[in-house]
């Protein structure tokens, strides 16, 4: 039986770490993270369901005990915030590079530098490009509510082992802070089974290996090969995103998480004052909808990326739009710490297609 | 139906828990709830609040700039928000301290002197607790039943003989707010 | 008679009592009263004890104590 | 005598170091931060250095000191003060560098920084405020804290067996031929505060004389992470912190001090 | 007088900074870019210049070794490869966050991950988009040759200073290792000046802070702000190109590195079978030649991006000419250590856009 | 006896272990790194372990172990290994981890990682080959690297006063409580190849014992980084690396050996 | 005049260093150069190979896959480069050691026996100046004063003892090339 | 006469010499002639003296000596 519960953000994905049969955690404190690790000790998961919590000695250990672990196959995870998955991206690549699966939780903050330890959204570049070196993505959820957070834990875990790759879910510091109601799915039960590729021990079989390394580069490139042919394929069958009044709409707006919790309430205020504007929510950054996007814009004035950074996910608008050169993509967003408020966003708007 | 609200005073004063215990009440009404509080660095002491939402259908923003509700529990969140008090909305403050009284004119302002009260009966902590009730008696969103319930909730098992002292805060709460 | 004195910043101080017990003639207790972040603040309940030892200055945290000793 | 007549002027014997400005600090009511600070600018303003120090402040409650300081200083990233103070001393070898740094940083992520650092011996002197905990995000457990010993992120208390010792960090730095002078001091009670600072003098004469890298570990209390009153703190700590953390001089003049 | 050498670009760039009055360097090593700090620690500059070359215990502490220099005013430079300039990602961001000047090169490999030691252009978006946490920018230098590698390294600490920024030159195992004739200009003094915001104890005046840190996020948004406005005016003054056979091209290839030089030769097979193609080589990649590419996109039949990537400038190309969404933008690379040759850009290009 | 007589299967004394395949070793002539190998995989073989055995290689000269290897392997990032051998053995904690790491890797990027790993007494085996240089890239100063001695970057020999002493890691970490036991080998000779394996033999019984983390350093040559013949190499090693870095148990059953 | 130009053989048969010295000599007569090594962990042995370009032209791409002329010294490097030779392009080989012999008839094959030939004159290092002698004689793109001289450039003055040891091969690798 | 015996495999032989030194009985040498990658490599030179102790191959780094005991 679900269960209803009322948690923070970074309290429901980590109940929800434990219930989605994960197998270990690794992380190292910060602001406004910290909460995961925190609410996981206290739980003992290792008592409710053998899950592995391990506070390291840094981000860089972290990211490589959670390159080990899911070497073995296992449902392994670890979160931080920006300064820390700064720290990470060595390692994110080399899971990428390797074919492994893992889960990376950001509860990004205002940057750049030690900045500040409010919420923002200026990771986007570094989570949907790729931060770290070489040709890799993640595979990036961007979850909008409390609820989302438990939720797209066990999604997360699903298709980091359905694509073996490192999911990264991309979280602020509302997202993470803020309590709501949230139900719970039932404890699943960890997996027993060992992929096929894990490292275990060798006994009775041929040695496994888990590199992301060639010397030979034309070796290297069938693995990058391999990746793009991944990544394709992520963008034809993961695409993920919420449609919220976009039926009638004449404008649009492109929000995730936080800010499209902002954005709707912004709409709100469009829609009493008789402006159709609907909201594109993308829950997959990457893939991104861009064809949803595409689609859209043929019917639009006009179209703002509503987001907590100086303008980042504006550019896979932009791109998405290509055919409609015609159709106006702008931004609007507060950053390095500041969110902005549902006011702001609609006149904004409103001074952008000159509606004012 | 939704309720916006703000509470904001010093950290320390426990608007945190206050919000919590609105928000846990909420659910007991089988409502959307959403309770978003201002973080930092633990130790710097200055002041919290946190933006607590009721409501009926689903919650947008959880972050908002203008409440239907203010309670304010010092000086420096009066000043701070005031302003932020939608047209006709209400704004419900603890007397104690303030030397700048509220003075718009284009909303209800309520004062309880709840800090004192709780002082006089003995124990200042549950002041918060009579601040809610003041707030349930002017909206009264959430039945007392489901407060304490909610507060039931929040509460360690090990503090569970509080309830009652909570309880009666409440309701003194609701008798003084002016 | 008092050799020193102390004064106590009475804005800043935190109320946290490491003055009180590091004075060795007890001189200092905290007031009941509150300053204007809400904390107690110390002051000299026994002021003819002190002997300007700089004691509670030196482990005052915050800095907030200042020491005079007649010469 | 009255006590106005004794408050001039002329009879001042003790009053904040004028290094440090009229700021409040952000510390808790309490904290040995707020001590260990001003020692460190009253030293500096003593031996007449400030127009030729520079210091460098790491994530951890300290980070804004140098919003309370005249001094110039650099704000650096978790762990990596010390290799901010080496870029620094490297291309200033004339001034002077102090890191501040708490027990999470120069312990934990800072590790090979303050060995590296330490091993090469560089003319500088690095403060540690050790409080076993990490204060400034919420009282996590820290590579220090004891045994036993509750933090948000051992709840039940420190298992030695999941979690390793508390690492002795100054012991360690000790070790290695670059470090000139180690010692460990704390700031709970006033004859601790005369030594500590004493202690802080003669790194930063060791830094003068060039004599290469000095190191001042202080065991503080952090109350609020400890969930305990300033003075209760103070008393635990000495109970519990300092039999597992001596105070006392480790390495003097480039020589171990065997007890 | 100006000298005339045979050099590696590794062993250019770091002759080069000798010469430009570099005050310090600090490094660690790795292949393909170790060349730098061994003809460093050979030439012994601190008795040439007084420069202090330091090899550090790893990338993460050159880095902040970098910082805690460029914090005192100082002309100061590292260089890795591809892995350990993902290990730099938070102390760049550090640096762009305080308002720092420096140079950082990265002689770029295959990945991800471990990758390969062979050249690559995969970290086109870690150094363009902002690899690190938060809202920020390098000024990004592509040499092209061995005598960009030496003349890009002034003109990387002018414009370190001029904006107060960290400069990346990024550059790829192909520039690093060859050797070719280099012109070296003459030395230039170091500088004596210090800063006004620059910390070197604070004798005689107001104390100086160097931080990244603002708890208070508007505060911090300011910071934010003055950093777009610099962003906003390099794209104004610093865009840096080179145009090569554009005037009567029906073709364009974007390329820069090592791949323009390559697409240079494939070009010159093209314009043997009298197909009319054109080169335009960014010199800076942020900013990028966007306003020059959009305007010769207008008179093109087809564009081609050609870099040892998956497809990373490409979007930058896309972006640049989204005004003539009938013009088609193509991408070819090769990538995972793998060097494209000319004869297969020139197939690719026929194949593309039905030349064959 | 003719020879023929004597190479008969049932004659077999000596023949390299079946652990490892038939793939050329990618090291240089005489490189130590290629005795080392096989040590590890003899005593893995003759404990009869190798179904049960996950290795971890970071980079450096022995990146490619396990293209040598017929065990189960993990290649780290550079300084890493240690790290993901916790996360490895803290998920499979009956299975045996090892790493297999450099003196760049373990001593200088790794340091963190290598001290914190064993001050939380992790159940693995680390294997050190110290040869005081970074073979891989070509030949750079290593923290190991002796004073006065040439390398790429420190090509008029590394000068202690810039660069700091060479570290003796091995000896740091045996301060540490959680390490258990603690050797320091070479395989340069048939007796230290004896020794070393025995020493590497206990390790292992140590970790299936579960009685907390065993360290074994193999003091090796790198003759190509070095630039001598592997037989030079060797004898310079000990008359130059032994000292500095004399062989024999550091710790044992958990307790130090004071000499 | 371009002249773009493979030398391949096994690591530690003087490949890069011919390589450079061809790229010297070209410096001295004021041409365009490009020396692009094969790059890899030191010890791997193996192979090496360098792509030379002399050019009286600004150079494009360092990287190439088909040569003017192709300088082999080991059987590995003759099966992997001798289809990327130009048709009509030169293939010079050392045949120590190789078993299998080019076998293309569109190219110009050239053989020079310089490993034999430099332990006959009792200094086998120098056997790779004398196929660069080879070389120069097919191709005498750069004279042989500025080789000596790029060779000079290129040596520590305390090896310039040999520059007439080197010479000497030089001219005997021109003498012997079939 | 001899007891042991030695096989090197000639291929894989790096000719880096170590067993040479090792071996008590003075049996290996190198040979002149090189092997397919170019390496002198090791032989029983002395084949009577061999005991068999396996000193040689324990030291071979690449392991390419096997060891051969009469009972
Ligand atoms: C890369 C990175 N990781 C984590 C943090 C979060 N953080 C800030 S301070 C701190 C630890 C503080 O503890 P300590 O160093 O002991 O200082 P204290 O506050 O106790 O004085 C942490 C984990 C950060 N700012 N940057
Ligand atoms: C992050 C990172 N930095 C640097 C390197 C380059 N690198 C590879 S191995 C190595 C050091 C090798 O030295 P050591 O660990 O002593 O091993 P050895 O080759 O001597 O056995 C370095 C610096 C890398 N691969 N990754
Ligand atoms: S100066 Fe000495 S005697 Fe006076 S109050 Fe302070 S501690 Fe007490
Ligand atoms: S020590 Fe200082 S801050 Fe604390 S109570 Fe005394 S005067 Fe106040
Ligand atoms: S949290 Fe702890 S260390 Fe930080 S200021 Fe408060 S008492 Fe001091
Ligand atoms: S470079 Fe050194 S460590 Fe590496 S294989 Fe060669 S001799 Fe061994
Ligand atoms: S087995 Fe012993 S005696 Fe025989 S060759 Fe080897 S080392 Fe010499
Ligand atoms: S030790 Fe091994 S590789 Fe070296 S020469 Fe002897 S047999 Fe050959
Ligand atoms: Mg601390
Ligand atoms: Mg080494």
């Amino acid at each position: 039986m679900s269960e209803i519960r009322l948690m923070k953000g970074n309290e429901a994905i980590a109940e929800a770490a434990i219930r989605a049969g994960c197998d270990a955690y690794f992380g190292y404190p910060i602001t406004p993270q910290s909460e995961v690790m925190e609410y996981l000790m206290a739980e003992r998961p290792e008592k409710r369901t053998g899950m592995i919590v391990l506070q390291a000695e840094s981000e860089v250990a972290a990211i490589n005990m959670v390159f080990g672990a899911a070497a073995a196959g296992k449902r392994v995870m670890t979160s931080s915030s920006s300064p820390g998955i700064s720290l990470k991206l060595e390692g994110i690549s080399y899971i990428a590079g390797a074919d492994l699966p893992c889960v990376i939780l950001n509860v990004a903050r205002g940057g750049p530098g030690l900045g500040t330890i409010q919420p923002a959204q200026s990771d986007y570049f570094q989570a949907v490009k790729g931060g770290g070196h070489g040709d890799y993505h993640m595979l990036v959820l961007a979850p909008a509510s409390v609820q989302e957070m438990a939720d797209h834990m066990p999604l997360a875990f699903d298709l980091a082992f359905k694509y073996r790759t490192p999911v990264m879910i991309l979280s602020d510091g509302v997202i993470g802070q803020t309590m709501e109601k949230v139900k719970l799915f039932d404890q699943m039960p960890r997996s027993t089974e060992v992929p096929q590729w894990a490292v275990c021990g060798n006994a009775g079989r041929k040695n496994r290996i888990i590199t992301s390394l060639d010397l030979d580069p034309v070796k290297k490139e069938q693995q990058n090969l391999a990746l793009q042919a991944k990544y394709q394929q992520m963008r034809e069958n993961e695409v993920r995103y919420e449609k919220y009044l976009c039926d009638d709409a004449d404008y649009l707006m492109v929000a995730y998480g936080a800010s499209a919790r902002i954005a709707k309430k912004s709409i709100e205020y469009a829609r009493e004052k008789g402006i159709k504007v609907g909201l594109l929510r993308p829950i997959t950054l990457f893939p991104f909808p861009s064809a949803v996007i595409a689609e859209l814009a043929k019917k639009m004035k006009g179209i703002l990326s509503v987001e907590m950074s100086a303008g980042q996910m504006v550019e896979d608008v932009l791109l998405a739009t290509r055919q409609t050169p015609q159709v106006p993509v702008k931004h609007f967003g507060r950053y390095g710490g500041v969110v902005h408020s549902p006011e702001e966003i609609f006149e904004a708007f409103l001074k952008h297609f000159n509606l004012g | 139906m939704t309720e916006e609200i703000i509470i904001a005073g010093f950290g320390g004063q426990g608007v945190l828990s206050m919000g919590k215990i609105l928000a846990y009440s909420g659910i007991m009404q089988d409502m959307e709830v959403s309770w978003m509080p201002s973080y930092g660095p633990e130790m710097r002491g200055g002041t919290a609040n946190v933006t607590v939402i009721l409501s009926d259908k689903e919650i947008s923003s959880p972050v908002l700039t203008r409440f239907d509700t203010a309670i304010i529990l010092n000086q420096q969140s009066l000043d701070k928000f005031e302003q932020s008090v939608k047209p006709g909305g209400i704004l419900l403050y603890d007397n104690n301290g303030i030397s700048v009284k509220p003075s718009r004119t284009d909303i209800k302002i309520h004062v309880v002197e709840a800090t004192a009260e709780a002082a006089r009966m003995g124990s200042p902590k549950v002041f918060n607790m009579m601040v809610l009730g003041a707030y349930l008696k002017l909206r009264p969103i959430v039945t007392v039943d489901n407060v304490i319930a909610g507060l039931k909730k929040s509460l360690p098992a090990r503090h569970h003989h509080l309830l009652d002292e909570n309880k009666a805060a409440l309701i003194r709460g609701m008798e003084i707010v002016a | 008679m008092a050799k020193g004195a102390i004064v106590v910043d009475k804005d800043k101080c935190k109320g946290c009592e490491v003055c009180v017990g590091a004075c060795p003639q007890h001189v200092i207790a905290m007031q009941k009263d509150v300053n204007r972040k809400g904390y107690h603040y110390a002051y000299m309940k026994n002021p003819d004890a002190c002997t300007g030892c700089s004691n509670c200055a030196i482990v005052c945290p915050d800095g907030v104590i200042t020491v005079y000793r007649a010469k | 005598m009255n006590v106005n007549d004794i408050i001039k002027p002329e009879n001042l014997v003790y009053s904040k170091t004028s290094l440090m400005n009229d700021r409040e600090l952000s510390y808790c009511p309490g904290c040995g931060h707020g001590t260990a600070n001003r020692l460190v600018h009253e030293v500096i303003e003593e031996m007449g250095i400030g127009g030729e120090t520079i210091g460098v402040a790491p994530v951890g409650c300290a980070v804004m000191l140098y919003e309370f300081s005249n001094l110039d200083f650099v704000q650096a990233a978790h762990g990596r003060a010390t290799a901010v103070a080496t870029g620094l001393k490297r291309v200033m070898p004339d001034k002077f560098v102090f890191s501040y740094q708490g027990d999470g940083d120069l312990a934990a992520i800072g590790t090979g920084e303050t060995l590296h650092t330490c091993n090469r011996g560089e003319n500088i002197t690095i403060i540690f405020i050790n409080n076993g905990i990490y204060g400034m995000t919420g009282g996590q457990m820290a590579p220090t804290t004891l045994v036993g010993m509750k933090t948000s992120t051992s709840p039940y208390g420190r298992d030695e067996k999941w979690m390793g010792s508390p690492i002795d960090m100054t012991k360690l730095v000790s070790m290695l031929p670059g470090t000139y002078y180690v010692t460990r001091q704390a700031v709970h009670t006033p004859s601790a505060v005369r030594k500590a600072k004493k202690a802080i003098q003669k790194a930063f004469e060791v830094q003068k004389n060039k004599l290469g890298l000095s190191f001042v570990e202080i065991v503080s209390n952090c109350n609020s992470g400890w969930k305990m009153s300033p003075v209760k703190a103070n008393q635990w700590m000495e109970e519990n912190m300092l039999p597992y953390y001596p105070l006392g001089d480790l390495k003097v003049d480039g020589k171990l001090i065997t007890k």
